[in-house]
């Protein structure tokens, strides 16, 4: 079972819908508080979503500075698993863990409800369990999450697949405006290049469960487990072959 | 003649700035030991059409009354540039 | 107040005048003089004030004039509206706290407990849309985990002038909703569910009443009596400033011209400070650290500390210069009514206070020890050792006169009921379909409930925009359906029947969705009760709640008075606003509100007088708000929620929708509308030839009967569905069935009406961000 | 000495400025039709313990690029006064 460590900052809220959503998928959960400098020996870091520091001057302006961040970063440049989900993409933006910047969204309101989204990268830690080009249906729910890059920085998400998540395209048969927020491209998640750090603006761990009516987002859930098995498996059968 | 007019809106004082007070527990955080009394309020920026640089100043302290602030919780300042 | 009432409340002021204890003279330096002119500026009546002379054997000081100004205003004291409360059904076997505390507690299986509250924030949004209604949500989440329980829904029940006109409609309605959204996201509890309705009687005098739902294991039920003499007092949380100093009496004044000059009392929300009080009280009150704690709402620390001492039967002290505060030389009345926000009163054993401060702390905040709980039963408040006030405890808080104001129905009221002339429709009824669906007090109000987060904390299993919200319980079985409803237009042709008929409507909602009704609170909205119409509204609206409680079994567990909801306009349609909790035993059987499946069987429940009066279709189609409403059958109204209930439990459903505002026309179009995220649109084949043969078509259409709902089942279902409404004896009628095809089809005898889902989808859900396209909505866009 | 320092933190130039259209489009619909190029970014204020204005300046700038601004999205504006 992989370890999955649960960083709660003053003012996270989606900390024990994440901590449950990753049990739930079969990993070890725990939360790990802010001002701990330590992860625990975490296989797997996930930032929530809620709104540290209460969102005040930018929302993850203020979280990023937090003590665990350090050894966040480690965890990251060691090539870790880390996900951050709505705040915690904020967060990773912030710190530069990935490009660009969550705005407030285009239409200027708070916006939540369900949107449609495809999985167009499969190839990272925390959407390895999809098919490619799958497509879900996931709660957003926040203020600022319109994503910004530079024009080079789109062109470089887009040429190197690093865009994770895409909101679906409006069609006739669904008439509201299916991106929530104006986001550039569409974008509604992206990775690192190496596909250990992801951040999605829309909530996985609150369609990860059959009596909510939403399952899509369970695979940012076994995902990590399924790799976790892999690269343990990998040891135990380098370890056989040594 | 074209007026660069800013505006800076900003919560009442008395009133509580949440956004100020975490701001100010930041900034000490990082080791800014010298900064106080932080207060976070809007800053707006627009060009405004007038014959002089008052009739600019008049019309912009009318769109402030009427919809940049918030007279029950803000305060603003105008400052208006020849462009 | 009149003559009759004053003489005798005369007799009662000699009663207990005599009996007070003559107390020393206090004078504080530098304090104004009470003079007569100072007393009215406290809206202390004669009556008040010679009882407080009396009570204390002397000229009040300044501080203690404002401490009973505060406790003895309409909004704390309850004068007028205490003997008609008392009325109300409370007890019941699932009932663990009635009324009196923060929140009332009603259990549930398995050791939970939910705790559940609402109130008005009415006078403060009025003033400040979105710092009102903010701090409306940041007061209500208090009230509950201070019971110990963990805020796990909000819901809120919303009341503007028309959106077309004046536009500060428009800006009040966008800055409440923008203000309870961003303060409950922050928080991180879930909207599951309001209502919203437009009226010219609310212009000028907009309602935003909130409601808070909890979860709690029965054996962390917290209570706020402040026990154990030497225990100390500590303030937790926010600083003390200047702001909403005499909320409690603005609250209790019709609002007028110089409203506006009250302005600076404004409190501004802080949500991020409200979620860290949030997890320090509840580590607090499970970690068993603390007596008691109670929220500091309206009137600030003087409520908190004197209704603390007084539950407990004990006295307490304290020292107003020990109080944080955020601002330098704050007077001692002004920390004692300050209403800041964020801030809890404790109330703990002196040797707990290090842990406190350690939990507190681990939270980023500060506990304050600033008094102490004494023996004599005095509310003692000194500043820096110098005494300011010193009244005896147990009369501060009962004392105040209770009045029992002359109530008689009024004339235009008696008028509007009695004559019926409605004008002629200005459109046909299909046209009136389109109408109704285009109305914003029918439309979706997905314009609303899209800026609340509705899914945070990952319980969410009905969202709003069904009949009523669902939670489930985390790691169990069951749920929790929950609702806010009242249709004040009934309450005011027929306070008595439109009080049963907001209960009614609850239940209704509650049970479509499968759960059984456990119990209310309520948040009574009405004018001056000095007025003896306004009066008569109140207590006959009392008394069809109580009759409708009694007979569905679901006691009041508490809830809120707001009164003098006025301007130079005149008062407000009385709203008395019904927040209902249903259990839903197990949440696999929850059932939505729109038909899902084509070919699925449709069904009305229930009868139809086609009575008209106070109908939406009168009132929008024909122009003319009046004549006699239907009244309310309870007895069919407790069989068709048995019915729902069991046939949820059966299996049996598909969806279930209630009969409301609009009535069976707009029920079933809702009903093949479906949610805003639906990717097509169904279509119903429907024939309602023998519904109701003897109802003119209008009536049958538009008429607003209670006891009905409109289901869906499969064809496999259909048979035992009848046969279990026969056994709850529940009349139900075969309407026809879902289609795939996007057409409501709607046959009556010779009459086929027709209408494209489509285009009825596009009225209904635009009707409202429509209206609010509006740029001037938002005074520059938001911060 | 105690400097008070005012910072404009404004959406970069290029970017899209939804707030400021809003506002744009709010003042015309109020019939202010002189208004244009309307941005809307934050106003801070702060005071700084500085040995001089240049100190409090420097101090300042560091605040922002570390704090207060968003290099990616945002520039920023310093104002110091004598207090
Ligand atoms: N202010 C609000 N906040 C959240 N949800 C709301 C609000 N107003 C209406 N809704 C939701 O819209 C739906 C329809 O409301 P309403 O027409 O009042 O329903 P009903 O007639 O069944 O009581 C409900 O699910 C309700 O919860
Ligand atoms: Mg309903």
């Amino acid at each position: 079972m992989p370890r999955v460590a649960v960083v709660r900052f003053p003012g996270s809220n989606c900390d024990f819908d994440t901590l449950r959503a990753a049990e739930r998928y079969g990993s070890q959960a725990y939360f790990v508080w802010h001002r701990d400098t330590d992860l625990r020996g975490a296989d797997v870091v996930i930032l929530p979503g809620g709104f540290s520091y209460g969102d005040y001057l930018r929302s993850g302006a203020i979280a990023r500075f937090s003590p665990i961040m350090q050894a966040v970063q480690r965890h990251a440049a060691e090539g870790g698993p880390l996900l951050g989900i709505c705040n915690g993409f904020q967060i990773l933006c912030e710190a530069h863990l990935l490009p660009g910047a969550l705005l407030r969204n285009a239409g200027l309101t708070f916006v939540s409800k369900p949107v449609d989204v495809t999985v167009e990268q499969t190839d990272t830690a925390f959407t390895c369990d999809y098919e490619p080009g799958a497509r879900l249906r996931l709660p957003v729910a926040h203020g600022e999450g319109r994503y910004v890059a530079s024009p080079d920085t789109l062109r470089m998400l887009e040429a190197e697949g690093r865009v994770v998540l895409r909101y679906v395209a409006a069609t006739e048969r669904s008439p509201f405006q299916p991106n929530p927020n104006g986001s550039a491209n569409h974008i509604a998640g992206i990775c690192n290049p190496a596909g250990n750090i992801v951040g999605v603006m829309p909530h996985p761990e609150r369609a990860a469960d059959r009596l909510l009516g939403l399952t899509g987002g369970s695979g940012f859930f076994t995902s990590p487990v399924s790799s976790h098995q892999d690269s343990s498996n990998a040891r135990v059968s380098s370890n056989e072959v040594g | 003649m074209t007026f660069r007019v800013h505006v800076r809106v900003m919560p009442r004082t008395g009133l509580l700035d949440p956004q100020g007070q975490a701001v100010e527990h930041a900034l000490a955080a990082l080791g800014f030991e010298e900064a106080g009394a932080v207060r976070v309020g809007r800053a707006i920026e627009l060009d405004v059409d007038a014959g002089s640089k008052d009739e600019a100043e008049a019309r912009a302290r009318l769109m402030c009354d009427k919809l940049l602030a918030n007279p029950v919780t803000e305060d603003y300042l105008l400052d208006v540039e020849e462009d | 107040m009149s003559p009759a009432t004053r003489s005798a409340e005369e007799a009662a002021l000699t009663f207990s005048g005599v009996a007070s204890a003559a107390t020393e003279t206090i004078t504080v330096p530098g304090e104004r003089p009470v003079t007569p002119e100072v007393v009215r500026e406290h809206n202390l009546n004669e009556l008040e004030y010679s009882r407080i002379i009396g009570m204390l054997g002397r000229t009040p000081t300044f501080t203690e004039l404002g401490v009973f100004s505060a406790l003895w205003s309409e909004h704390c004291s309850y004068k007028h509206s205490r003997p008609v409360l008392k009325t109300f059904p409370t007890a019941g076997p699932q009932v663990l706290q009635g009324p009196g505390e923060n929140a009332g507690v009603l259990r549930l299986p398995d050791g939970w407990a939910v705790a559940f509250k609402i109130e008005s924030h009415n006078h403060p949004s009025a003033v400040e849309p979105y710092q009102g209604a903010a701090t409306g949500v940041g007061g209500i989440l208090r009230d509950v985990f201070t019971m110990g329980a963990r805020p796990v829904a909000v819901l809120n029940s919303l009341r503007f002038g028309p959106l077309d006109h004046p536009p500060r409609n428009r800006y009040l309605f966008a800055g409440v909703v923008r203000g309870i959204g961003d303060y409950a996201n922050c928080v991180g509890v879930p909207t599951l569910g309001g209502e919203v309705n437009f009226a010219p009687s609310y212009t000028g005098n907009p309602l935003v009443n909130a409601m808070c739902v909890g979860l709690l294991r029965e054996r962390d039920l917290m209570r706020a009596a402040a026990q154990g003499v030497g225990n100390v007092l500590l303030v937790v949380g926010a600083r003390t400033g200047r702001d909403g100093i005499h909320g409690a009496s603005f609250a209790s004044e019709e609002l007028s011209e110089q409203s506006e000059s009250r302005r600076p009392q404004v409190q501004v929300g802080d949500p991020f400070t409200e979620k860290l009080l949030l997890e320090a009280s509840l580590e607090l009150i499970t970690s068993r650290l603390i007596v008691a704690i109670q929220d500091m709402g309206a009137a600030g620390l003087t409520s908190s500390s004197a209704e603390m001492a007084a539950r407990g039967g004990v006295g307490v002290e304290i020292d107003t210069g020990l109080v944080p505060t955020r601002e330098e030389g704050m007077t001692p009345y002004e920390i004692l009514l300050s209403e800041s926000q964020e801030r809890m009163l404790v109330v703990a054993q002196p040797s707990m206070v290090p842990q406190i401060q350690q939990v507190c702390a681990k939270w980023e905040l500060t506990a304050t020890p600033i008094g102490r709980v004494t023996d004599d039963g005095m509310f003692r408040v000194s500043h820096h050792g110098q005494t300011a006030v010193s009244i005896p405890g147990r009369r501060l808080i009962e004392d105040c006169p209770t009045y029992f104001p002359e109530a008689e129905e009024g004339e235009a009221a008696r008028l509007r009921r009695s004559q019926i002339e409605p004008g002629e429709p200005v459109v046909d009824l299909e046209g009136a379909l389109e109408l109704l669906l285009d109305n914003p007090n029918i439309a979706s109000k997905r314009w609303v409930y899209e800026q609340y987060d509705s899914t945070v904390q990952a319980s969410t299993v009905l969202p709003p925009g069904s009949d009523a919200g669902v939670i489930r319980v985390p790691g169990s079985d069951f749920g929790l359906a929950m609702t806010v409803d009242c249709n004040a237009r009934l309450v005011a042709l027929d306070p008595y029947e439109g009080g049963k008929a907001a209960v009614a409507e609850a239940a209704r909602n509650v049970a479509a969705a499968g759960a059984r009704p456990l119990g209310i609170t309520n948040c009574l909205n009405f004018g001056s009760p000095e007025k003896p119409e306004i009066f008569f509204q109140f207590r006959e609206a009392c008394r069809g709640i109580s009759d409708a409680c009694r007979a569905f079994g679901t006691p009041v567990t508490g809830g809120n008075v707001s009164f003098y909801n006025e301007s130079p306009a005149g008062a407000i349609d009385p709203t008395p606003t019904i927040g209902m909790i249903g259990l839903l035993t197990n949440v696999e059987n929850r059932t939505g509100s729109f038909f899902d499946v084509p070919q699925d069987e449709v069904f009305v429940l229930g009868l139809t007088s086609g009575i008209l009066g106070g109908s939406s279709y009168w009132a929008e189609v024909c122009d003319f708000v009046g004549g006699d409403p239907p009244a309310v059958d309870l007895d069919a109204e407790l069989r068709l929620q048995r019915f729902l209930v069991a046939a949820a439990e059966n299996k049996l459903l598909r969806s279930a929708h209630d009969c409301s505002e609009g009535g069976l026309a707009v029920t079933l179009a809702e009903a093949v509308i479906g949610g805003p995220y639906v990717p097509g649109s169904l279509g119903a084949s429907l024939d309602l030839t023998g519904y109701a043969p003897d109802v003119p078509v209008d009536g049958l259409l538009f008429g607003e009967d209670g006891a009905r709902a409109v289901v869906s089942c499969s064809q496999a279902a259909a048979r035992p569905l009848i046969a279990l409404a026969d056994e709850h004896g529940v009349p139900i009628f075969r309407a026809g069935l879902v289609v795939s095809a996007g057409t409501l089809e709607l046959r009556v005898g010779a009459q086929l009406f027709s209408w494209s889902t489509e285009a009825l989808r596009r009225i209904y859900f635009e009707a409202i961000p429509r209206r609010m396209q509006h740029p001037d909505v938002d005074r520059a866009a938001g911060e």
